[in-house]
């Protein structure tokens, strides 16, 4: 993954724009602001196992999930909102290290449905362990008192805070040992072993990695939404998503999973809001076309203006 | 010439869609009546109403957003809640956050009204009063009664029936002979049937949704699973239920909120009964309305009851205008106790009987005695 | 005892619908390595292809059997000829983009069309008693359908020309076509065979369970485990994962209640996952 | 005698009914260059993929500078100096020459950062003469240049024990006179080279003792001279033909 | 009806191909005749391999001729070659696994209708290599190497090729397996197979061949018997050290 410089400007002015949503849009396009912020960051957390690593992780949702609900009990215990926070990070990643440990044995295929296993083994254990989690009747947390502005604005700055510490961790992965082994491990796990990557360790570490961001969106949705419960929390649809957005932009890339989770939001946005029968089927197409026609992503667009000629 | 806006986040595709199409339904049939004749009276003058919807796709994140869009950029005054008591709680917190007065025809679980929601109402009874009516009313009619079965949807809704009933019939002197919960996603009865078959109970109580209860039902004919009562919450207030069984129907009891059979006269666009269940049939060629049209299509009247005493369209004069509804209407009385759910009131205990719907209870509007299920 | 025997019946003809709901997913998972998230609206199509006939014009499902597996099969092969093939030798994921996109219009057009009402075909058969035992005949005849269609996929898997290129175009594209075999057309035959498994059981299920738009994601759920269960890509992976499967439900659903039934199926899964990734009887390979 | 530097003793592998290797022991002295040859299917890669820990031994010792390695991960051989080289070439595919050689030199090599890794990457590219192709990713290689980047690789993981498995097959005579001269030059900065090679030539050129599998057992062991005469070796291995090939060229 | 002996069964002219951007082959031409073997022989990427694709369909040629017993057979699909009567034995076996060593033989005859002539060649290959008969039930990637190799070459005179393509075929093989192979072709061209051999140990290719070619850089650079080129000086410097 070599991140030019186009990259780092399209980030910039992504988060840019999303950051200053405030000063000049209704509450709604701040909101979604936040929501392509959360997508965003879930992406960019997914990109180091799937992108990186190229294992085909579809965890996201559970990760999600138990953010949600690590966070919604420890608040209901009383512990204030953003300990409670750092705690199911701390938790669900805790969590995905051992987690990993178990599946990441599997390849390919195999990993593929383990980790999509994991989904729904989370949320049916949440739902039947009624006593700590409500089961399906869900938990309620404390609305925040602010005024709707300012509730937005805060959850909006949070999403947007997880989302560039998840970049951070991208670019500063992305040069390290650590960057220079996944991206072996994608190519060549054997040939990986063989030159000296501990695979184990290495994937064990990229796939804490795209729980840990995952789970912060997870606790602050939560308490943003004030209501949680195990269908909305473990979303299949939701696992399935994320890597679609990061494929839509460039799995692999710094930038990608970002441009590719903002443009999925947007569309969604923009076809549900038109098209009251077929905004499905009309999503449905558009991802159909994107295949087709950019199989490398969104930002292939602009490699293949910068890159010229062949080499 | 301004309007008044209400929006609505509805479930028309995925899961929910039948009652996201329910509501669609008959909240078009009410904003057409009601600016037919003019509109709604504000004070001394009269607006029209727009009625402004999205597809939520039967996701709880998309019902939060779609309520903030409309909110924000629709600039809706109200907001009619979904289907389901989750997505309404969901719906319920960002009205809330934005003071702007909800209002949930189908959420009916104490739940979600007890989160101290200001601006969230609900039309429906609690639906703790479709539990002890009717173990009083079996035990009267079958004192040999020992037993109860109950198989439950995890669900909030369901869940709070199975483990309502389960408590009422154990406040009465029954013994619950199997209780279990099924999840969400199950394909398949087969296994919770034959556990209940080998208890024999007297009674068996199935909660969940349309498609769960029609499934319990035809594998309990195939498993030769029977009791002289079977009820199913609420399976015959639908007619996708009884048309999805067809003969299989008949003998199986339930709750409802309301019942077309019901004679109710109040105030609004259908001032009885009978006037929205003709509208209803000529606008369906014919079908017959359920609860969900009909506490639906009465949630309007809660809106244009405080536009007219407000005469304003103030947010915070409307809240306090709707928290103090005391009306009659086609659907029953409406009136909110203090957590914003309409107050109690007997509910009418429905059974299917040669593939119709008879109503056993309240005796002013019964129209049949309970049978045993035929064998 | 009388209750395990029932028990064990009931998982038995649970176990082999889900065979015949999993086969045709395992089949184009293992030969295209493509994880087709259509298949549960492919199986809910046949169902609703199955009731309208029903419905509208009193037609047995039985006889809608070989239509509706013609049309799936010819939906499939279309869509694997003029969509699919394009793609389909990029990375899992790309192809699980694009049917995840595919089956989102597939999807957005039924419930257009269809609604999500849940619909069923009321053939109300009855029952028949072995001892203590009671079986519904409806679900005694798609058992014996289900098995009987499994094991005519075995045959031509095992038998045939068509089931041999089939086997050699996953293993080595390249070497099939020095056989002489067209790999495209293989594909889309293949893609065609996992749709007609599909409609197939949806006949099936139309017949058995309510069915409605809503439970396509519930149907590849199910199909994931089996495969896992069974093995990914061969037919009798997918038979003894769907009785497996359908035991294990079955027995947890008794003794544990049914919420931790399908907590159990899952537990097993993972569990084989992570001592046998090849499935209970499946070939190596896929990794 | 020095001591060995690897010592397998009494080394079983099964998969499943299968004896892939039975009872195997041998030992190599740090710096020797030793030949192992068998029919096809006798277990050689396996016996290699054993060593560096790719498979676990299903019973048996691996003695590596004295210490029992028997339970070690492929990471750890390649930390410790067990390096090797695939039977079907393992690159990097999309990642340059350089790239391929770095990892080794990063993760094997005990490099201390990225730019070191890639210091010693082109030395040991230079040493393989790959130098030239640094910056082609390593799937446009052609098959000669690909068995070179895997040395390449491979020396720059600072091995004490090179393991390599048919690094000359599929190259021609003139090919291999380049590849002999590589491994010699290996050989005499004092890493301990075990080859793997149905090439005749290549073997007898380059070891002075062979080791013989034959169905998971070691039947011979020696120099190589007196092994190539051994009639069991030729009943199993080289066939009359070609030993009496040989043979010729040994009078000549 | 053409003189068999003199036009030749496979005849290449001015052919180039190539990958992509890439050009491999840059004008190669070529003759077998009916009941030759003909060996194919030069240095590593000189393009044997791209040489045999093209042939075979896998590619198809940017530029010259293919004819092959008199039709040209240039940018035909590998299904329409086989028709034809061209086999490819492809470079490494690639044997499929899962399926066993019968249902491998019998993959050769994918496209071939004839029932009883099918059973009759199975036979015929199973008595040319005994030990295939013996493990035909066998999983076939669970053969030894040589075994595989044998199972190649049998499944490519399962299509009743009228010219038999085989790439490397000694590769990674112990030198007694070579020499066991060498036997069964030599037998099969006894039979009257024609054969095209690409074959990196040049001793074995010219022992076994007729005649043969030897490429460059994707070129001929020398053609002519298997004995006169053997005893050619300057090629035993550039290919033949023992
Ligand atoms: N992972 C495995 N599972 C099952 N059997 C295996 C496995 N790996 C190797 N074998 C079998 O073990 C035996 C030894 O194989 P191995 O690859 O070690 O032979 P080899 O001596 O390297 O042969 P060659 O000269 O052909 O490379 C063979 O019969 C092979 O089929
Ligand atoms: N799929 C491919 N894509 C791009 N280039 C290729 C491909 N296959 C082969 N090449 C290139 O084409 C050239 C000729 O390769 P080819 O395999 O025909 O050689 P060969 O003579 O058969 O060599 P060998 O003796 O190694 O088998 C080589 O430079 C190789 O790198
Ligand atoms: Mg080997
Ligand atoms: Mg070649």
């Amino acid at each position: 993954m070599r991140s030019g410089p186009l990259a780092y400007a399209l980030l910039a002015v992504g988060i840019l724009v999303l950051a200053s949503t405030p000063l000049y849009a209704d509450n709604y396009v701040v909101r979604t602001a936040a929501i392509v912020a959360m997508y965003g960051a879930l992406a960019t957390s997914w990109n180091f196992i799937g992108g990186f690593t190229g294992y085909p992780s579809f965890s996201t949702a559970a990760f999600f999930g138990l953010g949600c609900y690590v966070g919604a009990i420890c608040q209901r215990a009383g512990v204030p909102m953003v300990l409670a926070w750092l705690i199911a990070t701390l938790m669900v990643g805790a969590f995905a290290a051992l987690l990993g440990a178990i599946i990441l044995r599997l390849k390919g295929h195999y990993f593929a449905i383990g980790s999509i296993a994991v989904v729904e083994v989370c949320r049916l254990i949440v739902s039947s362990w009624s006593s700590l989690t409500g089961g399906g009747d869900g938990l309620n947390l404390p609305l925040l008192t602010w005024g709707p502005e300012q509730v937005m604005r805060f959850f909006l700055f949070v999403m947007l805070a997880i989302l560039i510490l998840s970049l951070i961790a991208t670019a500063l992965v992305d040069r390290s040992r650590l960057g220079f082994g996944l991206r072996c491990i994608h190519q060549n796990e054997d040939a990986a072993a063989m030159v000296g990557i501990d695979t184990t360790r290495y994937k064990v570490a990229a796939y804490t990695l795209s729980a840990v961001f995952c789970a912060a969106a997870g606790a602050a949705y939560a308490s943003w939404t004030g209501y949680i419960d195990p269908t909305e929390s473990f979303q299949i649809l939701m696992t399935v998503k994320v890597p679609v957005m990061a494929m839509l932009g460039g799995a692999g890339t710094l930038a990608g999973p970002f441009l590719g989770a903002a443009a999925f939001v947007l569309l969604e946005e923009v076809f549900w809001a038109n098209f009251l029968d077929w905004n499905r089927a009309i999503l449905g197409v558009v991802i159909v076309l994107l295949v087709f026609f950019l199989p490398g992503g969104l930002l292939s667009l602009a490699r293949k203006r910068s890159a010229g000629g062949p080499a | 010439q301004e309007t008044i806006k209400i929006g609505a986040p509805l479930a028309l595709t995925g899961g929910l869609a039948d009652e996201g199409h329910k509501q669609d339904l008959v909240w078009k049939m009410w904003v057409e009546k009601v600016n037919a004749a003019g509109g709604l009276a504000v004070g001394d003058k009269k607006m029209k109403v727009e009625l402004i919807e999205y597809d939520y796709q039967s996701e709880g994140q998309r019902a939060s957003q779609l309520a903030e869009k409309l909110i924000n950029d629709d600039k809706v005054q109200f907001l009619f809640a979904p289907f389901g008591s989750g997505h309404t709680k969901i719906v319920g917190g960002v009205g809330e956050r934005y003071q702007v007065p909800t209002i949930a025809c189908v959420a009916s679980s104490e739940s979600v009204f007890d989160q101290s929601l200001k601006h969230l109402f609900g039309t429906l009874s609690p639906n703790g009063g479709m539990t002890t009516a009717m173990v009083k009313m079996f035990k009267e009619k079958f004192p040999d009664t020992k037993t109860i079965a109950v198989l439950g949807r995890d669900d909030v809704f369901p869940k709070s029936m199975a483990e309502g009933i389960a408590k009422a019939a154990e406040a009465q002197g029954l013994t619950v002979a199997y209780k279990e919960l099924y999840p969400v996603g199950t394909m398949d009865h087969a296994a919770a049937l034959s556990s209940i078959k080998a208890a024999k109970p007297d009674w068996i109580y199935v909660s969940g949704y349309t498609q769960d209860l029609i499934l319990a039902r035809k594998q309990m004919q195939d498993l030769g699973v029977t009791a002289p009562i079977v009820t199913m919450v609420t399976g015959p207030s639908y007619k996708e239920f009884t048309e999805g069984l067809g003969k299989l129907a008949d003998g199986i009891t339930s709750s409802s909120w309301w019942h077309h059979a019901t004679n109710y006269t109040g105030q609004g666009v259908w001032p009885t009964t009978a006037d929205f269940y003709k509208d209803f049939q000529a606008k369906t060629k014919g079908a017959d309305p359920d609860y969900v049209h009909g506490s639906c299509a009465a949630a309007g009247e809660v809106i244009a009851e405080a536009l007219k005493r407000t005469g304003s369209l103030d947010k915070a004069k409307l809240r306090d205008a709707i928290a103090s509804t005391d009306i009659q209407t086609f659907y029953g009385p409406i009136k909110f106790g203090p957590t914003g759910m309409n107050l109690p009131r007997e509910l009418p205990i429905i059974q299917v009987q040669d593939e119709t719907i008879k109503v056993l209870a309240p005796a002013d509007i019964k129209n049949a005695e309970l049978i045993a299920m035929p064998k | 005892m009388a209750i395990y025997s029932q028990i064990l019946a009931n998982g038995l003809m649970l176990g082999a619908l889900y065979a015949c709901l999993a086969v045709g997913f395992s089949l184009v998972w293992g030969v295209l390595n493509v994880i087709n998230m259509l298949h549960g609206s492919f199986i809910i199509l046949g169902g609703y292809l199955t009731w309208f006939a029903w419905h509208g014009w009193g037609i047995h499902p039985i006889v809608m059997l070989p239509v509706v597996g013609a049309l799936l099969f010819a939906l499939g092969f279309a869509l694997q000829k003029l969509v699919i093939n394009r793609v389909v030798s990029a990375p899992v994921l790309t192809t699980l983009t694009l049917t995840f996109g595919l089956d989102m219009i597939l999807y957005n057009v039924m419930t257009y069309w269809f609604t999500a009402t849940p619909r069923r075909v009321q053939l109300d058969l009855g029952a028949v008693s072995l001892g203590p035992v009671t079986l519904p005949v409806d679900r005694l005849v798609g058992t014996a359908l289900a098995l009987v269609l499994t094991l005519a996929l075995y045959a031509v898997m095992r038998g045939s020309n068509i089931g041999r290129a089939i086997v050699a175009v996953r293993m080595d594209r390249s070497a099939a076509e020095l056989m002489g075999i067209r790999t495209e057309r293989i594909y889309a035959i293949t893609f065609g065979i996992g749709a007609l498994m599909a409609g197939v059981a949806g006949v099936v299920f139309a017949s058995v369970f309510p069915i409605t738009t809503n439970v396509t994601g519930t149907y590849l759920g199910k199909a994931f485990v089996v495969c896992v269960v069974g093995g990914l890509g061969s037919v009798p992976g997918a038979l003894v994962g769907g009785l497996v499967l359908g035991l294990v439900e079955s027995l947890a659903g008794h003794w544990f209640g049914p919420q931790q039934a399908i907590t159990a199926g899952f537990v097993l899964m993972l569990a084989i996952l992570l001592t046998r990734p090849t499935g209970l009887v499946g070939v190596r390979g896929y990794e | 005698m020095t001591e060995p530097i690897l010592k397998l003793e009494g080394v079983c592998k099964n998969f499943g009914g299968l004896k892939a290797l039975t009872d195997v022991s041998f030992a190599l002295a740090p710096g020797e260059v030793v030949g192992l040859i068998g029919p096809n299917g006798a277990g050689k890669t396996t016996l290699v993929n054993v060593v560096t820990g790719k498979l676990p031994a299903s019973t048996g010792r691996i003695l590596f500078e004295g210490k029992d390695v028997a339970a070690q991960k492929p990471h750890e051989a390649a930390r410790r100096g067990l390096a090797r080289t695939f039977q079907i070439v393992q690159p990097f595919p999309q990642m340059t020459v350089i790239e391929n050689v770095t990892a080794g030199a990063l993760f094997g090599g005990g490099a201390a950062s990225v730019g070191d890794a890639r210091d010693m990457a082109r030395k040991s590219l230079d040493f393989v003469g790959l130098a030239p192709l640094a910056d082609r990713p390593a799937a446009q290689l052609a098959l000669a240049a690909r068995k070179r980047l895997e040395l390449a690789k491979s020396l720059a993981m600072q091995p004490k024990v090179l393991m390599l498995d048919e690094v000359n097959a599929g190259l021609n005579s003139s090919e291999i006179d380049g590849a002999l001269a590589l491994i010699r030059k290996i050989a005499e900065s004092g890493v301990t080279v075990l080859i793997i090679e149905h090439l005749m030539k290549v073997v007898l050129s380059l070891s002075k003792r062979l080791l013989v599998l034959h169905h998971g057992q070691m039947i011979a062991d020696g120099p190589a001279k007196e092994i190539v005469a051994d009639e069991r070796v030729i009943e199993a291995y080289l066939g009359q033909k070609y030993a009496a090939r040989l043979k010729e060229l040994h009078h000549a | 009806m053409p003189e068999p002996r003199l036009d030749p069964l496979l005849e290449l002219a001015g052919v180039t191909s190539g990958y992509g951007q890439i050009q491999v082959l840059w004008g190669m031409d070529l003759a077998v005749h009916s009941g030759e073997v003909v060996a194919l022989v030069g240095s590593n990427g000189a393009g044997k391999s791209t040489l045999l694709r093209t042939i075979s369909g896998q590619l198809a040629p940017r530029e010259g001729t293919i004819r092959f017993d008199g039709r040209a057979i240039g940018g035909a699909k590998p299904d329409a070659v086989l028709t034809a009567g061209i086999a490819h034995v492809p470079e490494g076996r690639r044997l499929f696994r899962g399926l066993t060593v019968r249902d491998n033989l019998l993959l050769g005859a994918y496209l071939r209708t004839d029932k009883d002539d099918i059973a009759r060649d199975l036979a015929w290959v199973f008595e040319l290599f005994p030990i295939l008969a013996e493990r035909q039930r066998q999983d076939a990637t669970t053969l030894s190497g040589g075994e595989q190799q044998m199972c190649a070459v049998g499944r490519g005179i399962m299509s009743r090729p009228k010219l038999l393509m085989i790439d490397e075929l000694s590769l990674g093989l112990s030198p007694r397996m070579v020499e066991h192979l060498g036997e069964a072709l030599i037998q099969l061209n006894k039979a009257g197979q024609t054969i095209l051999l690409v074959e990196q140990d040049v001793m074995t290719a010219f022992e076994l061949s007729h005649r043969a070619y030897i490429m460059e850089n994707g070129r001929v650079t020398r053609a002519g018997a298997s004995t006169e080129l053997m005893a050619d000086p300057t090629v035993s410097e550039a290919y033949l050290s023992i």
